[in-house]
């Protein structure tokens, strides 16, 4: 053993042929370069930002904003403050992603499970779809929705009017809005007793069917008690629950929610476009589970719903979650073209109106970077996480 | 100092709006013409002797005062309005009027609405980042009326939303809504609304904190208008120089030294006039009766003549 | 056990299985060889309707082999199958892998089914390996998985398809040492292979197809030392030359 | 027993031949099936025969002006009149002839990969597909030497400018990507956290953000008196986004080498450098053709955002005819000349790519 | 030619190599020998650098190899060096391979490394594949090709990391002929192998090593007849059983 009382080293390199010592002075040379850079820049923006008389600083968010905007999921008007402007931009621009996340991935899947039906006019039509919308523009897209299809519904006064309740015309679908009365609250609760029972039944399904070895129809009857309950509340309780319903009146209809026609034109044109992405990402996915993996599961006496849900889906859902994410993320950062026709998305209320109100472009256009920045890094580190809990295990 | 930097490049840049007939807009071989770029000519021939030394950039209405501040444009001639924010707080100056205008409403016929207060519950199509929205905002506000405002980045962009329905309303300057006017599918199909609700005096902008850039954008307008006071035209400004009258020498630099004080040649303005014209000239080539536009002089007629443009003598 | 019929089946216009005719008894073990593209795998695999066939009867246990989903999806409970290349399920543990069948299928209670796993995987001698994943074990581990897997179906017939084929040398024989246990305790097998010393020590007949026939069927004894067919011979004298 | 008889192959049985059996096979393998197919197929032909009437039977390809057209059907008059300005903005007419010839160096530089050329002529017209026709295109199309009137590039528009952002924007990208991956990849702590955190930053923000940033506040950031072309600057930003894109590409191809590779090269005594140019790169990069191609697509998609900043690229330019009086209602017919544009481009340099990928593959089998 | 002085090399904890001495002579032939996991692999990646160690010396041709820069490229030079899986550049074809190390380390003209390189794969006996791409190729070929790649640095050290044991067995047999002229022809070589017929004919001196040391280094006669650690028997016997 190595009792040796002065070990023999390696000999010490020249320094400068020292690959340590040489990527130890690149390293700082690095750091430096980027240290030097970044002062420049904020020297030069300080510089001229105080030569040119532009103010600084974050004072402007609490001064009044003094402009509409049209949609706002949270309470606004044009009396509040810039600060509140950022929050409105923001949920729209949540509000936008998160529905064009759902909307796309259903499609997507339906897209890309059609892609491989055994019908041949499915696949082919699932095929012409992705291969025409995938290859075109997104902002195109956007301005086709919106300025050739959702453009040449009728006006209000022609409405067209579904049931009598809710109507669909160039000012975007009015559904009627549930109004509360004394009573409701049971509904509610009907509903929170409907969830907290499903979840009872589906745990007692599964340890009753690790005891007996019966299955039990979990789903459906989940279902229908989630959606029966609150129903029954609803008679029982003698209908607590008005509904205002939309009414024209002067230009408009009154009354009401609204989903505004450039939310529908944002909307539509961000899930087809990124529906394309996710039917290939899911085609891919399902095919990359060998027939093998299917064969065998069907070998075992596996009802094909089975065969699908045991051992296809799961082992597709490691191919396709990663890429999906990166769709999503995609998915958000485009909601940002929303500018192009007037949707009031961050972009749009806070990087365009309120910035030009201000002038202050540096903070403004900063805050922005920062909001995509921090989902773009939270979805990638949920995703970092997702990875490491489903890798397979090697040897 | 920027006028020494136009010197130096031999080009001005010019902010302007990306596309409002009589104001600024390309044709199909990149010539743009209007009141704005005509601004913009006047100064570079006053700067450069030659007026189409100018570099137009087309900017959108939110874009516009980063563009200035940043240093991206030498002068903003895009339909800007005079406000008070405007001129103290973002680091700018306005240098003056080129159109007094007011804000409107532009309305479908057959909905047989005939006064701006009747528009309770209205959809307003209108462009993002302008006095319009606040003007708008205020308007309602004040007479306790509801109002839907749809906010497109372009003004081209209204103009489409309102042919497209899916506005009761546009609103914007009256200048404007004339020549988004013409744009519709079917232009007789919508009126102007007699209401104006707001003083929209628009003019070139430049950046705060260069006097000497500031005094020849100002003097070069002032110039302009003086010179239609005085009878001087393209046609004429030859003939000119050799008049007696001390104002008109003062202007074709005949006598005195404007032109020096201002850092620029004594007959900058003979430059100026000769290749853009006087200030009635410029009016009515881009927007004046025998356009597609079709305004009239109105308050921006010379206060000789009733209307309120009155420039500053040169002296 | 197995009845087959004049099975007929073709991909396209090509006729891979020709007139298939086969009787299997309960408790028989059939080894099935024959040269590379002659239809052995897609017997096997219409047997448990993997592949539909165009014309002809298969009659398993008394049920018939047709188009209905019932029926099939008996006969694929009574039937077993291994694969040459294992096919485990790769997200699921070993003892995962053994537990599908008999919960989702059979409707056996888990703790039974753990138990009835664990047996067989201490028959095809892996216990050990019950929690790990099919990834981290050796081929010869994976394909003992596979067939402790099918097992715990409790299927009444076992087909195995070339089941040592993808196997290094030193792991083809604890496979074939499984194998001829299983044989021995009396499980109607069928299995298409080329390793001869296992036809010889448990096959009770030897089926030889060429060209999507049955040549020859034999007990191995007949059939390695006087085979009545010029093809067998000559597909014998290629084979044993190794 | 008799001496076997091979019995002769059958024909298969009508079920499983020619039509019927397509049909069968594809249409109607079951009832759902069958279905389905009379469902979807009913809907394809309610909705294809309209639109096929209003784009091409009724519609109106020639004549004077938007009166020619019939109301209710397609009046492709309109792209007809307005095309030279749809494909160069507003380039000089009489000069139109140079980008013309720069597309043309530049169509031929692209077909040699499907071209039965000896492998070292084909590597010649790649290298100037990379390097000599960016200058040379530059110089036909910018002019301002050799005799040639030099065109300002505000005057440069429409396709054209598509087509010079998105080639310009990969040509550009390509390199900075893949120094960008190799330093994800380094062993130096400092230049990695660089390039990660540059690549994060790019990937995560719109970039209609950044093309904003570029287009009017750049000069904030800049030492007072420099700036440059507006052009120039969005296709820096179009560039340093690509960029970070690609370096995302090439690492994943840089990962899929073998270690044994890098061990071989090193004991053979090349440096760094050598190593990742002689052995490493064309490997990485041949893996990650496909990938390329995806961002590059992209990209050329993304060059639309340009109107944003008030380039008259393709879309751009129809927009801005739009607002023209003379020509109401063609919005439907502009837009979809757009999409046609940009999708034949798409689809073409998609399947380009597949080319190329069989092209690179049958090289050498595995 | 070779002087390894005390070397130790640590991953992570895990000591791999501890104190190792060993001298080559100009022109000896070593085959290094042990059980998996051994160290056999690190000890020859040492002598070029492929992994740092962290105590003790490594001298060839006179040059110590330390984190040293202009030394490791100088030592590299000298010694070729044969991996178990080719690793052959499959991009470039089979001449590109061998013209590589010349022209770009040697900076020897193409001409006269075309010439050379033509010069070794006839050696190794494939000049007709020259050009061919590695894809294309036997693995025997593969080694062979990367044999010759090796030879065109015109080293003054071979080292092979277990050449042979990637191949099927007929392969084997080209590659160790090929390897046998080399020794015969004066060539310093180091090989980890299992072939002992190869260390019978050709090595000077084996080396048997365990757990990250040398247990034993002698002549192959001495080695194989009467080795003196009980290890080394132990080994030895598992070995010859094959
Ligand atoms: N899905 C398929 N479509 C078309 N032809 C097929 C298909 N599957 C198999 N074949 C063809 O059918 C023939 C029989 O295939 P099969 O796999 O049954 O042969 P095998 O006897 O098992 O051969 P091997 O010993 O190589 O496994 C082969 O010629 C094969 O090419
Ligand atoms: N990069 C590494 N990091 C950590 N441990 C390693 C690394 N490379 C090798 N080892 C470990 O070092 C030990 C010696 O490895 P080495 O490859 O030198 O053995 P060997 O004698 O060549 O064995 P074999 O005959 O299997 O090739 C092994 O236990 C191995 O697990
Ligand atoms: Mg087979
Ligand atoms: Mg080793």
């Amino acid at each position: 053993m190595s009792s040796d009382p002065t070990p023999l080293k390696p000999g010490n390199p020249k320094p400068w042929n020292d690959p340590r010592v040489r990527s130890v002075a690149f390293q700082l040379i690095a750091i430096a370069a980027v240290a030097w850079i970044g002062y420049s820049l904020f020297q030069n923006t300080i510089s001229n930002m105080e030569s040119r008389g532009i103010r600084t600083g974050f004072g402007f968010l609490n001064e009044t904003a003094g402009f509409g905007i049209i949609m706002s999921l949270i309470d606004y008007n044009e009396t509040m403050t810039y600060a509140r402007t950022f929050l409105v931009g923001l949920t729209n621009t949540l509000l936008v992603s998160g529905l064009g996340i759902l909307f796309a991935t259903i499609v997507g899947f339906i897209v890309g499970i059609a892609r491989l039906s055994t019908n041949w006019l499915v696949a082919k039509l699932a095929l012409a779809y992705i291969e025409i919308f995938r290859n075109v523009p997104l902002l195109l897209q956007i301005f086709f929705w919106y300025f050739a299809v959702l453009g040449t519904l009728p006006g209000p006064r022609q409405a067209l009017d579904v049931g009598g309740v809710a109507f669909l015309s160039n000012r975007g679908i009015i559904i009627p809005r549930p109004v509360f009365e004394a009573g409701a609250g049971w509904i509610g609760i009907a509903l929170i007793i409907a969830l907290i029972a499903s979840a009872v039944m589906v745990t007692w399904a599964r340890r009753r069917q690790a005891a007996t070895g019966r299955i039990f129809p979990a789903f459906p009857l989940a279902s229908a008690l989630i959606l029966g309950l609150p129903a029954l509340a609803y008679f029982v309780m003698g209908r607590p629950v008005g509904w205002d319903i939309p009414a024209m009146g002067g230009f408009n209809f009154s009354g009401g929610i609204t989903a505004i026609p450039e939310l529908g034109a944002l909307l539509l044109a961000l899930t087809i476009y990124t529906a394309t992405f996710i039917a290939e990402i899911v085609r891919s996915g399902i095919v990359s589970v060998s027939s093998g993996q299917t064969e065998a599961a069907l070998a075992l006496g596996l009802p094909p719903r089975r065969v699908l849900r045991l051992v296809v889906i799961p082992q597709a859902l490691r191919v396709i979650i990663p890429p999906l994410t990166s769709q999503y993320l995609n998915l958000t950062k485009n909601s940002s073209l929303a500018v192009a026709i007037g949707y009031p998305d961050l972009v749009n209320v806070f990087m365009g109106t309120s910035l030009n109100q201000t002038g202050q472009a540096v903070e403004i256009v900063a805050m922005t970077m920062a909001v995509y920045l921090a989902i773009s890094l939270s979805i990638s580190l949920l995703m970092n996480i997702y990875n490491r809990a489903v890798a397979l295990k090697e040897r | 100092a920027t006028l020494q930097d136009v010197q130096d490049a031999g080009e001005l840049r010019c902010g302007v709006s990306n596309g409002l007939p009589g104001f600024s807009q390309p044709d199909s071989s990149g010539n743009w013409a209007g009141i704005d770029v005509d601004t913009c000519r006047a100064v570079a021939a006053a700067v450069l002797g030659d007026a189409d030394a100018v570099e137009f950039i087309p900017l959108t209405a939110a874009e516009r005062f980063t563009a200035l501040q940043s240093g991206e444009i030498d002068v903003l001639s895009r339909n800007t309005t005079w406000t008070t924010t405007r001129d103290a707080s973002l680091g700018l100056n306005f240098t003056g009027t080129n159109y007094y205008d007011g804000q409107g409403f532009l309305i479908k016929t057959a909905l047989g609405v005939d006064s701006a207060y009747d528009l309770d519950g209205a959809a307003v199509c209108t462009q993002a980042g302008t006095t319009t929205e606040l003007n708008l905002a205020d308007f309602f506000r004040a007479n306790d009326m509801e109002y839907e405002a749809v906010v497109f980045d372009t003004s081209e962009a209204s103009a489409q939303g309102f042919d497209n329905n899916r506005c009761d309303v546009l609103t914007s300057d009256t200048s404007q809504l004339a020549a988004l006017k013409t744009q519709l599918t079917d232009p007789d199909s919508a009126e102007i609304l007699p209401e104006i609700i707001s003083k929209e005096p628009l003019g070139p902008v430049v950046r705060q904190g260069d006097d000497e850039w500031f005094n020849v954008v100002k003097w070069v307008l002032f110039g302009q208008i003086n010179a239609e006071e005085y009878g001087i035209t393209s046609e004429n400004v030859e003939e000119m120089e050799s008049s007696d009258n001390p104002s008109v020498q003062r202007i074709v630099g005949t006598s005195g030294n404007m032109g020096e004080i201002l850092g620029l040649d004594d007959d900058f303005m003979v430059d100026v006039i000769s290749q853009v014209g006087n200030y009635g000239e410029m009016f009515e080539r881009n927007v004046g009766p025998d356009t597609p536009l079709g305004l009239n002089r109105g308050n921006n007629a010379l206060w000789t003549d009733g209307g309120i443009l009155y420039a500053p003598p040169f002296r | 056990m197995i009845q087959v019929n004049d099975l007929n089946k073709w991909f396209g216009d090509f006729h891979v299985l020709n007139s298939i005719n086969l009787d299997v008894q309960k408790g028989e073990r059939i080894v099935i060889c024959g040269p590379s593209g002659s239809g052995k795998s897609t017997l096997i695999r219409c047997l448990n309707h993997l592949e539909a066939h165009q014309r002809g009867q298969i009659i398993i246990d008394g049920v018939e082999l047709n188009e209905d989903v019932k029926n099939i999806e008996a006969i694929r409970r009574e039937v077993g199958m291994v694969f040459q290349q294992f096919n485990l399920f790769p997200h699921l543990s070993v003892l995962e892998n053994c537990l599908l069948a008999p919960i989702w299928v059979r409707k056996t209670p888990r703790r039974e089914a753990i138990e009835m796993a664990m047996h067989y995987l201490e028959r095809v001698r892996i216990p050990e390996q019950a929690d790990k994943y099919p990834g981290q074990l050796s081929g010869g581990q994976q394909q003992r998985v596979a067939i402790a897997r099918a097992l715990c179906m409790q299927p009444k017939i076992m087909l195995f398809d070339e089941p040592t084929s993808a196997l290094d040398p030193e792991m083809i024989k604890e496979v074939l040492d499984v194998m001829v246990e299983l044989a021995s305790s009396g499980m109607t097998m069928l299995c298409v292979t080329h390793e001869m010393g296992f036809a010889k020590t448990v096959a009770d007949r030897v089926i030889f197809m060429d060209d999507g026939q049955i040549v020859e069927a034999a007990p191995p004894r007949d059939f390695f030392t006087r085979p009545e067919q010029p093809r067998t011979r000559e597909f014998l004298e290629q084979i044993l030359q190794h | 027993m008799a001496p076997h008889q091979p019995l002769p192959n059958q024909p298969p049985p009508v079920t499983q031949r020619g039509v019927i059996r397509w049909l069968r096979a594809n249409l109607f393998s079951s009832w759902i099936n069958g279905l389905v197919t009379l469902v979807v197929g009913y809907y394809l032909l309610s909705t294809l025969i309209p639109l096929i009437d209003w784009a091409f039977i009724g519609a109106v390809f020639t004549g004077d002006g938007v009166d020619a057209c019939r109301p209710g059907k397609a009046c492709w008059i309109f792209v007809e009149e307005r095309f030279g300005f749809f494909m160069y903005g507003f380039y000089p007419e009489a000069l139109r002839w140079r980008p013309t010839l720069a597309f043309v160096l530049f169509a031929l530089a692209v077909v040699p990969p499907f071209l039965p050329l000896p492998a070292r002529l084909r590597r010649g017209v790649a290298i100037f597909g990379l390097t000599g026709l960016p200058v040379g295109g530059y110089i036909l199309i910018a002019g301002g030497v050799f005799g040639l009137e030099s065109v300002d590039t505000s005057q440069w528009g429409g396709l054209m400018l598509t087509l010079i952002l998105a080639y310009v924007g990969i040509i550009a990208a390509l390199p900075i990507g893949v120094a960008l991956a190799l330093g994800r990849r380094s062993e130096m702590p400092v230049i990695r956290g660089i390039c990660v955190i540059f690549i994060e930053f790019w990937r995560a923000v719109p970039l209609i953000t950044i093309l904003f940033m570029a287009s009017v506040m750049l000069p904030l950031f800049l030492p007072d008196g420099v700036t440059f072309d507006k052009l120039l600057r969005a296709l820096i930003g179009i560039t340093l986004f690509q960029a970070a894109y690609m370096a995302e590409v090439v690492r994943g191809g840089l990962q899929a080498i073998p270690k044994g590779q890098y061990e071989a090269a090193e004991a053979l005594g090349l440096g760094y450098w050598r190593r990742m140019r002689l052995i490493i790169l064309p490997q990485a990069l041949k893996i990650v053709v496909p990938g390329i191609a995806n961002t590059v697509i992209s990209l050329f998609k993304d060059t639309t955002l340009v109107l944003i900043i008030g380039l008259f690229d393709l879309l751009g330019a129809v927009k801005s005819t739009l607002s023209d009086p003379a020509w109401n209602n063609v919005m439907a017919e502009g837009y979809l000349f757009v999409a046609f544009c940009f999708w034949v481009f798409c689809f073409g340099m998609s399947r380009y790519s597949h080319r190329v990928e069989k092209q690179l593959d049958t090289d050498h089998r595995q």
